[in-house]
C-alpha cells in the first residue's frame, strides 16, 4: 500500500473542511479525487503533503505516519505535488526549475558547491541530464533555457509536473492539471499521466475534467462538503446516486 | 575556466572601482605629505564640521564663529586666511574622508574641527600621522589631546569646568544629596557624568539617584517624577542644551525648584530661549560669558548679531577664538605652508586674550583658562558669586 | 508615584498611538509601511508652529493648517513616490525604500527650511496644570488623550458607516475585488494617504505642544516608536494602534520608574521581538496576517 | 598613478571595499528573500568583538577579525532561530529592532565603554607596514613611503577578502544551495514542497550574512582607529540595505555596485553639501519608480557580457545561466 488515510478530519476554527475521510492508494494506481468546488480536495492534498496537520486521523505512507513530518521531508520520502494555481519559480529557467525539484536527491553541500569538487561536478552533470530527460518526457525539452514565467500556460503545467517528478516520487499528487487546457492539450496530458503510471508511480488526481478523470483513473473517490460520499471504479461512480446528486445539487459548471 | 572568468571579473571590478576614483580625482593637485601648496600668501585652513543632520545646530554656530573671525583677520591684513568647509554629518567615516580630502586634495595648512569627540578619536590619529595641526573647538571629553602632538583644543575639557561648578554650587546651596541625569548615548554627556560622579564623591556629596535619557528624547516625566519623590538638594544634568531645556521645563512643571547644575551642554542662549523661566537656577561653569563686562566680548556679540541676527553661543565663541589663535600662530611662523612650525608656534601660544577670556595652551595642548560659574537668573546668565 | 507615572505613561502612550494611527491606516489599505510618516509628522509640527507664531493664529487654526499641510504632503508623496510603483509589479520592498527616500528628502528639506535648532510653541499654549490629589495633569496631556481617543472612535465609525469608509475597507480587504465592485480604488488610496498624513500633521502639533521641542530630526525618533506600535498592535488594526501605543508608553515609563532608565529605548523593540515570537500577528492582528503575508 | 597613492583616495578605496563586503552580506540574506535590517547590528558585534579582543586580550588582528565574524554568527543563531520564522515586513522590523537592542546593550556595557566608544584600536595599516618594514623596506621604495606601502597592503588584503567573497557568492549561486536559495526567494511554499528545507536554508543565509557583516565590522574597526555605538545605528542599517536596493539584489554584482556608488557619490556631491541628503532621498524615490530591480540585474549583466564578448547569450558550459526578462 502506498498511501493510507484513516478517518482524517481537518477543522478550521469551528468549520470542518474534511470529516472522517479515508481511502487507500496502491502502488502504481491512479486514483481520482472528484467533487464540487469547496469539497475539500485541495485541503486533502495539503494534509498529505504536510502543509497542514490533520485535526485527527491517520495518514500513512508506506506504513509510516506522515503527521509529524514537514513538507520538505515528505517530498523526500517520495510524495510530490503540483498546484492548482501554477507555482513555478518564474525567474528561473525551465531546466533550473526541474533541477531544483531534484534538490532532495542531490547531496552536494556548501563547500562542495564552492570548490566544485569532482563529485559535485559529476552530480550536477547527472542531474541536469536527468532534468533534460524529464523535460523531454513532459514534452518541453526544447524550452530548457526559457524562463519558466515566460512559457505559455500549457507548458507551465507540464513543467510543474516535470519539477515534481524530479524528486523521484512514488506518489504524485496532481491538482487540477487540466485546468485551462484545450482539448488537444488535455489529450496530451492524459498520455503523460499514463506514461507516469508506466514508470511505476502512483498518482492522485484532482480534476474537474470528467473525460480525463474517467479515462485515466483506476479508481475514484468522491468528496462532498468534506465527506467521502462514494468510492469505486469510474464506471460505477458515474451512476452512483449520491454522486449525481452532489453534482446536480449545484449549478452546471 | 569558470574560475578564470570569475577571477577576471574580480579584477575588472576592482579596476572599475579604481577608475571611478580616478574620475573623481581629476583636477586634483599633486599629492604629498611634504607640506601645503605654496600659492602665495593665503593660509588654507580646512574645517570639518557637523553641517547637516541632527547636530547641524552646533556645526552652524561653529561655522559662523569661524567666518566672523576669518573676516576680521583678513580685514586686519597681517595674514590672509582661506577656510574650506567640509561636512562630516557627525559620522566618523565622513569625517575621515573629509580630513583626507582637505589634507591631500586641498593641501590645507591646518585643520579645525571636527565637532564631535567620536569623530576626533577617528580622525585624530590620521591627522597626527600626517603631521597636520588640528584644533578642536567643541570637544570636552577626556583623552582628546592624548591622541598626539598635533592635536590641540581650545574648548575647556569637562574635567576643568564641571568640578568648579559643582564645588561652587555645594558651597552656595549647601548640597548634601543630589540626583544625576545624563544622556547615555552621547559621549560628551557620559564623560560629563563621570566627572560629576567623581567630583561629588571627592567633596562628599551623596548621589541618591542616577537616571539616564537619550539625545532627542522629549519626555522626561518618568525620570523626574522618580527624582522628585527623593527630594534631592540639586540635580546634576549632563546632556545637550536641547534636552537640558526640556528637563528644566519639566522639572519646574512638576514642582522641582532646586538648582540644576549642568555640563557644558547648558552653556547656550538656546537653553534659556527654549526653557524660558524654567531655566532660572541652572548653573554651568564656562569660560564664555556673554554678560561679561569686556570690550572684546561686547564687540564680538555686536558683530555676530549684526551678521547673523542672533546671539552667539559658546560654540561660535570658541570657534572664533580658535581661528584667532591659529592666525596668531601663523603670523608668528611667517609661513603659510609649514605645518611643523605652525604646530610649534601653536604650542607656545600664551596670553592671548579672546572672547572666552585669557588663553594659553598647557603642556598637553589643552587650554588653560579661567572659568566663571554662571547661574541663570531672570532669563540671563549671571555670575554665581 | 505609581499613579503619577501611570499618567505619564498614558500621556506618552497616547502620542505614540496618535502617530501609529497614521501608519496603520496606510498599511491597512496599501500594505505599505510608510517610513516617511514621521517626517510628515515633523512637517506638521513646523507648519503649526509657524502658523501660531509668525501668523499669530489660534492653536486650533494652526492645528487645522498643519493637518492640511500634512494632507498636501501625503498627496504629493502618493503621487510621486507610491503611485509609480503601483503601476508595475514590484516587490514589497520597493515602497519601503521609496518612502525611506521621501523621509530622507523631507528631513533635509526641513533642515534647510527651518534650521537645525529645536523650537517650541510660545508658552501661552504651554501646560496649564491641573492638580488632583497631588497628581499633576497638564491641559495638553488631556487634550492629546481626548483627541487621540476621539480620532480613534471617529475613524472606526467613519470606516464602518460612511460610503467612503466602506470603500476604504473594501480596498483594504482586496484591491482587485474592490475594483470589480466599482470602487474607485485609486481615489480611495489617495484619500487614505492624505487622511493618514493629515493625522500625522495634526499629531505633530499636539506632540510639539506636549513636549516643547520641534526639530527636523524629531520625525525619525517618533517614527520609530510609531513603527514599533504598528507591529505591536497588529498591522492595519486601529484599536491595536491605540492599545499598542498606550502599552508601549506605559512600558517605557515604568521601565524608567521601576527599572533601569538606560534600557528605555530597548523596551519598544525588546517588546516587539518577544511579541513576534509569541504572537506574530500582533496583539490585535488577525490570524491570516501571521508572519507577514 | 601618483594621485592613486594619495591617502584620500586610498582611504576612500578601503571604505568602498568594506561597504562592498557589507553589500555581499545583505545580498546573502536577500538571496533567500529575507529582508534583514539587522546587518548593522551584526557589524557592530563583529567590530566590538574584534576591537576588544585586540585591545584587551592582545589577540592578533588576523585572528580577531574572524572571531568577530564568529561572534556575529553566534548571535545570529540566537536571534535567527526564532526570527527566520517571520516574513517580509515583520522580519524587517524585528531585525531592525534587534539592531536597536544591540545598540542599547553596547551603550550600557562597561567593556564597550558606552557612548564614548573604543579608541586607539590597533590599526591594520600600522600592522602591515611593520610587517613590510621587517622585510627591510622601512624607507619605502621608489618614493613611496612606508605608510603608503602600509595603506596599499591594507587595500590588497581587503581586496583579497572581497575577491574571495565574490568568488564564494558566484559559486554559491550556481550550486545546489544557491538554487535552493533562489527557489525560496521566488516562492517559499513551492520550494518547501519541492523538497527544500526552507527554514534550514533561510537560517543558513541569515548566518552567512551575519558572518560577513561581522567580518566587515571587524575590518572597519581596525581601519578607523575608533568605533562608537553611533556608527551602527539605524542609518547604517538603511545604508546597507540601500546598497542592495540601488545596485540590485539579483546578482552579487548588484549590491557591490551599489556599495561603490553610494560610497563614492557623497564624495562627488561634497560640493553640494547642503543638498546632498536631498539628492540622496530623491535618487531613492526615482530608483524605485523607474528601476525597482536595481541598476544591475541578470539582464544587464547578460547584455554587457554579450557586448564584451560579442557572443550570443548561452549557458555556461557547466553552470546553468539564469536570465531575467527586463
Amino acid at each position: 500500500m502506498t498511501l493510507l488515510l484513516e478517518q482524517v478530519t481537518k477543522q478550521f476554527g469551528g468549520l470542518a473542511a474534511l470529516t472522517d475521510v479515508g481511502f487507500t492508494v496502491n502502488p502504481g494506481e491512479i486514483v481520482g479525487v472528484i467533487g464540487p468546488n469547496g469539497a475539500g480536495k485541495t485541503t486533502l492534498f495539503n494534509l498529505i503533503t504536510g502543509v497542514l496537520a490533520p485535526s485527527s486521523g491517520r495518514i500513512m505512507y508506506q506504513k509510516q505516519s506522515l503527521v509529524e513530518f514537514k513538507p520538505h521531508k515528505i517530498t523526500e520520502l517520495g510524495i510530490a505535488r503540483t498546484f492548482q494555481n501554477i507555482r513555478l519559480f518564474e525567474h528561473l529557467t525551465a531546466l533550473e526549475n526541474v533541477v531544483i525539484g531534484a534538490h532532495c536527491r542531490m547531496k552536494a553541500g556548501l563547500w562542495q558547491g564552492i570548490w566544485r569538487t569532482a563529485t559535485q561536478r559529476q552530480e550536477e552533470k547527472n542531474f541536469r541530464e536527468k532534468a533534460r530527460e524529464l523535460l523531454n518526457l513532459v514534452g518541453i525539452g526544447e524550452d530548457e533555457l526559457s524562463l519558466a514565467g515566460a512559457l505559455p500556460y500549457g507548458k507551465q503545467r507540464r513543467l510543474e509536473i516535470a519539477r515534481a517528478l524530479a524528486s523521484q516520487p512514488n506518489l504524485l499528487l496532481l491538482d487540477e492539471p487540466a485546468a485551462g487546457m484545450n482539448e488537444s492539450e488535455t489529450d496530451d496530458l492524459q498520455i503523460l499521466i499514463k506514461k507516469i503510471q508506466e514508470l511505476g508511480k502512483a498518482v492522485i488526481l484532482i480534476e474537474h475534467d470528467m473525460g480525463l478523470v474517467m479515462n485515466s483513473c483506476d479508481r475514484l473517490v468522491v468528496l462532498n462538503f468534506g465527506k467521502k460520499i462514494a468510492e469505486g471504479i469510474p464506471k460505477i461512480i458515474q451512476d452512483h446516486p449520491a454522486v449525481i446528486e452532489a453534482y446536480l445539487g449545484r449549478e452546471e459548471d | 575556466m569558470v574560475t578564470k572568468s570569475i577571477k577576471k571579473k574580480g579584477i575588472v571590478s576592482l579596476f572599475l572601482m579604481v577608475l571611478a576614483v580616478m574620475v573623481l580625482g581629476c583636477g586634483s593637485e599633486k599629492s604629498g605629505n611634504k607640506g601645503a601648496a605654496s600659492d602665495g600668501s593665503t593660509a588654507k585652513i580646512g574645517v570639518v564640521s557637523y553641517l547637516t543632520g541632527a547636530g547641524a545646530a552646533y556645526g552652524e554656530s561653529i561655522r559662523q564663529g569661524l567666518e566672523l573671525a576669518r573676516d576680521e583677520v583678513n580685514a586686519q591684513g597681517k595674514v590672509k586666511l582661506e577656510l574650506i568647509f567640509e561636512d562630516s554629518k557627525g559620522e566618523k567615516n565622513e569625517a575621515i574622508n573629509a580630513v583626507n580630502k582637505l589634507i591631500h586634495k586641498d593641501n590645507v595648512l591646518s585643520l579645525i574641527g571636527p565637532t564631535l569627540s567620536g569623530e576626533m578619536f577617528a580622525v585624530g590619529p590620521i591627522v597626527n600621522q600626517e603631521g597636520v595641526p588640528i584644533m578642536g573647538t567643541s570637544l570636552t571629553v577626556e583623552g582628546i589631546t592624548e591622541i598626539g602632538d598635533y592635536v590641540f583644543r581650545n574648548s575647556l575639557p569637562d574635567s576643568a569646568a564641571i568640578p568648579q561648578s559643582v564645588k561652587k554650587a555645594k558651597e552656595k546651596f549647601n548640597l548634601k544629596k543630589v540626583a544625576i541625569m545624563y544622556s547615555d548615548n552621547n559621549d560628551l554627556a557620559v564623560s560629563g557624568f563621570k566627572i560629576f560622579e567623581k567630583t561629588l564623591k571627592e567633596i562628599g556629596v551623596e548621589v541618591i539617584a542616577v537616571e539616564t535619557f537619550a539625545d532627542k528624547n522629549t519626555d522626561f516625566s518618568a525620570q523626574l517624577t522618580k527624582i522628585a519623590t527623593l527630594n534631592p538638594d540639586a540635580i546634576m544634568v549632563a546632556g545637550l542644551y536641547q534636552e537640558a531645556a526640556l528637563i528644566l521645563k519639566k522639572a519646574r512643571e512638576i514642582g522641582i525648584t532646586v538648582p540644576v547644575v549642568g555640563n557644558n551642554g547648558f552653556n547656550s542662549p538656546q537653553l534659556i530661549k527654549s526653557a524660558g523661566n524654567a531655566a532660572d537656577g541652572a548653573i554651568v561653569a564656562s569660560p564664555w560669558f556673554p554678560g561679561k563686562d569686556d570690550a572684546k566680548v561686547k564687540s564680538f556679540i555686536a558683530a555676530y548679531k549684526a551678521k547673523y541676527n542672533k546671539e552667539p553661543d559658546q560654540f561660535a565663541a570658541q570657534a572664533y577664538d580658535a581661528l584667532q589663535i591659529m592666525a596668531i600662530a601663523i603670523e608668528k611662523t611667517g609661513s603659510v605652508t609649514d605645518r611643523q612650525k605652525l604646530r610649534d608656534a601653536l604650542a607656545t601660544v600664551k596670553d592671548y586674550s579672546g572672547v572666552t577670556g585669557k588663553f594659553a595652551f598647557d603642556e598637553k595642548r589643552n587650554p588653560a583658562m579661567d572659568v566663571t560659574v554662571l547661574v541663570v537668573k531672570d532669563g540671563q546668565f549671571t555670575e554665581l558669586k | 508615584m505609581f499613579l503619577q507615572q501611570m499618567i505619564n505613561g498614558i500621556t506618552l502612550g497616547s502620542t505614540y498611538a496618535l502617530i501609529a494611527l497614521g501608519y496603520t491606516l496606510i498599511f491597512g489599505v496599501l500594505n505599505i509601511v510608510n517610513m516617511a510618516h514621521g517626517e510628515i509628522f515633523m512637517f506638521g509640527a513646523f507648519i503649526g508652529l509657524i502658523l501660531a507664531t509668525t501668523f499669530n493664529m489660534s492653536i486650533f487654526s494652526a492645528l487645522l493648517g498643519a493637518m492640511i499641510a500634512g494632507a498636501v504632503l501625503g498627496y504629493l508623496m502618493e503621487r510621486l513616490a507610491l503611485r509609480p510603483l503601483r503601476r508595475r509589479k514590484v516587490s514589497e520592498l520597493a515602497p519601503l525604500i521609496s518612502t525611506i527616500g521621501v523621509s530622507i528628502f523631507l528631513e533635509s528639506l526641513a533642515l534647510r527650511l527651518f534650521g537645525p535648532q529645536a523650537q517650541s510653541f510660545p508658552s501661552i499654549y504651554a501646560a496649564q496644570l491641573f492638580e488632583v490629589g497631588g497628581l499633576k495633569i497638564s491641559a495638553v496631556q488631556i487634550i492629546i488623550l481626548a483627541i487621540s481617543f476621539g480620532l480613534m472612535v471617529a475613524l472606526r465609525f467613519w470606516l464602518a458607516k460612511t460610503r467612503l469608509g466602506k470603500s476604504i475597507r473594501a480596498t483594504a480587504e482586496n484591491i482587485e475585488t474592490a475594483n470589480l465592485l466599482g470602487v474607485d480604488t485609486q481615489k480611495v488610496i489617495v484619500l487614505t494617504v492624505m487622511l493618514a498624513s493629515a493625522l500625522g500633521g495634526g499629531a505633530g502639533v499636539l506632540v510639539g505642544l506636549a513636549f516643547n521641542a520641534i526639530e527636523p530630526t524629531m520625525g525619525i525618533t517618533m517614527g520609530f516608536k510609531g513603527l514599533a506600535v504598528l507591529i505591536l498592535g497588529g498591522l492595519g488594526n486601529i484599536t491595536g494602534a491605540m492599545v499598542g501605543g498606550l502599552l508601549l508608553g506605559i512600558a517605557e515609563i515604568f521601565s524608567v520608574a521601576y527599572g533601569v532608565s538606560s534600557y528605555r529605548d530597548a523596551v519598544a523593540f525588546g517588546f516587539i521581538i518577544l511579541l513576534l515570537f509569541l504572537r506574530p500577528q500582533g496583539i490585535f492582528g488577525s490570524k491570516e496576517q501571521q508572519g507577514g503575508r | 598613478m601618483e594621485f592613486l597613492l594619495n591617502p584620500y583616495y586610498m582611504q576612500l578605496i578601503t571604505f568602498i571595499i568594506i561597504n562592498a563586503i557589507l553589500g555581499i552580506s545583505i545580498y546573502l540574506t536577500l538571496s533567500t528573500g529575507q529582508l534583514s535590517l539587522g546587518n548593522a547590528g551584526f557589524m557592530s558585534v563583529g567590530a566590538y568583538t574584534s576591537a576588544l579582543l585586540t585591545l584587551k586580550a592582545g589577540v592578533p588582528l588576523y585572528a580577531a577579525v574572524p572571531l568577530g565574524g564568529a561572534a556575529a554568527c553566534l548571535l545570529a543563531a540566537i536571534i535567527g532561530i526564532p526570527t527566520t520564522r517571520l516574513r517580509g515586513i515583520y522580519l524587517a522590523i524585528a531585525t531592525l529592532g534587534f539592531g536597536e537592542v544591540v545598540r542599547v546593550i553596547i551603550l550600557n556595557l562597561k567593556i564597550t565603554n558606552g557612548a564614548l566608544g573604543l579608541s586607539s584600536i590597533p590599526s591594520m595599516g600600522v600592522m602591515l607596514s611593520k610587517g613590510i618594514a621587517a622585510f627591510g623596506l622601512a624607507g619605502g621604495i621608489g618614493g613611496i613611503s612606508i605608510r603608503q606601502l602600509g595603506s596599499i597592503a591594507v587595500i590588497l588584503v581587503l581586496a583579497l577578502i572581497l575577491w574571495f567573497l565574490i568568488f564564494f557568492a558566484l559559486r554559491l549561486s550556481t550550486s545546489r544551495l544557491g538554487r535552493a536559495f533562489a527557489a525560496i526567494k521566488a516562492d517559499e511554499h513551492a520550494a518547501e514542497v519541492s523538497g527544500i528545507d526552507t527554514r534550514y536554508y533561510k537560517l543558513l543565509a541569515f548566518f552567512m550574512g551575519a558572518f560577513v557583516a561581522g567580518i566587515a565590522g571587524g575590518l572597519a574597526a581596525h581601519i578607523t582607529f575608533y568605533i562608537g555605538p553611533k556608527d551602527f545605528a539605524y542609518h547604517r542599517a538603511v545604508e546597507i540595505l540601500l546598497f542592495a536596493v540601488l545596485g540590485g539584489s539579483d546578482v552579487v554584482w548588484g549590491p557591490i555596485f551599489g556599495a561603490v556608488l553610494l560610497t563614492v557619490l557623497p564624495e562627488v556631491l561634497r560640493f553640494a553639501t547642503e543638498y546632498r541628503e536631498m539628492i540622496y532621498g530623491a535618487i531613492l524615490v526615482l530608483m524605485m519608480a523607474f528601476r525597482p530591480q536595481g541598476l544591475i540585474s541578470e539582464s544587464t549583466l547578460a547584455l554587457w557580457r554579450a557586448k564584451l564578448t560579442r557572443q550570443p547569450k548561452i549557458a555556461d558550459q557547466d553552470g546553468v545561466t539564469r536570465r531575467t526578462t527586463p
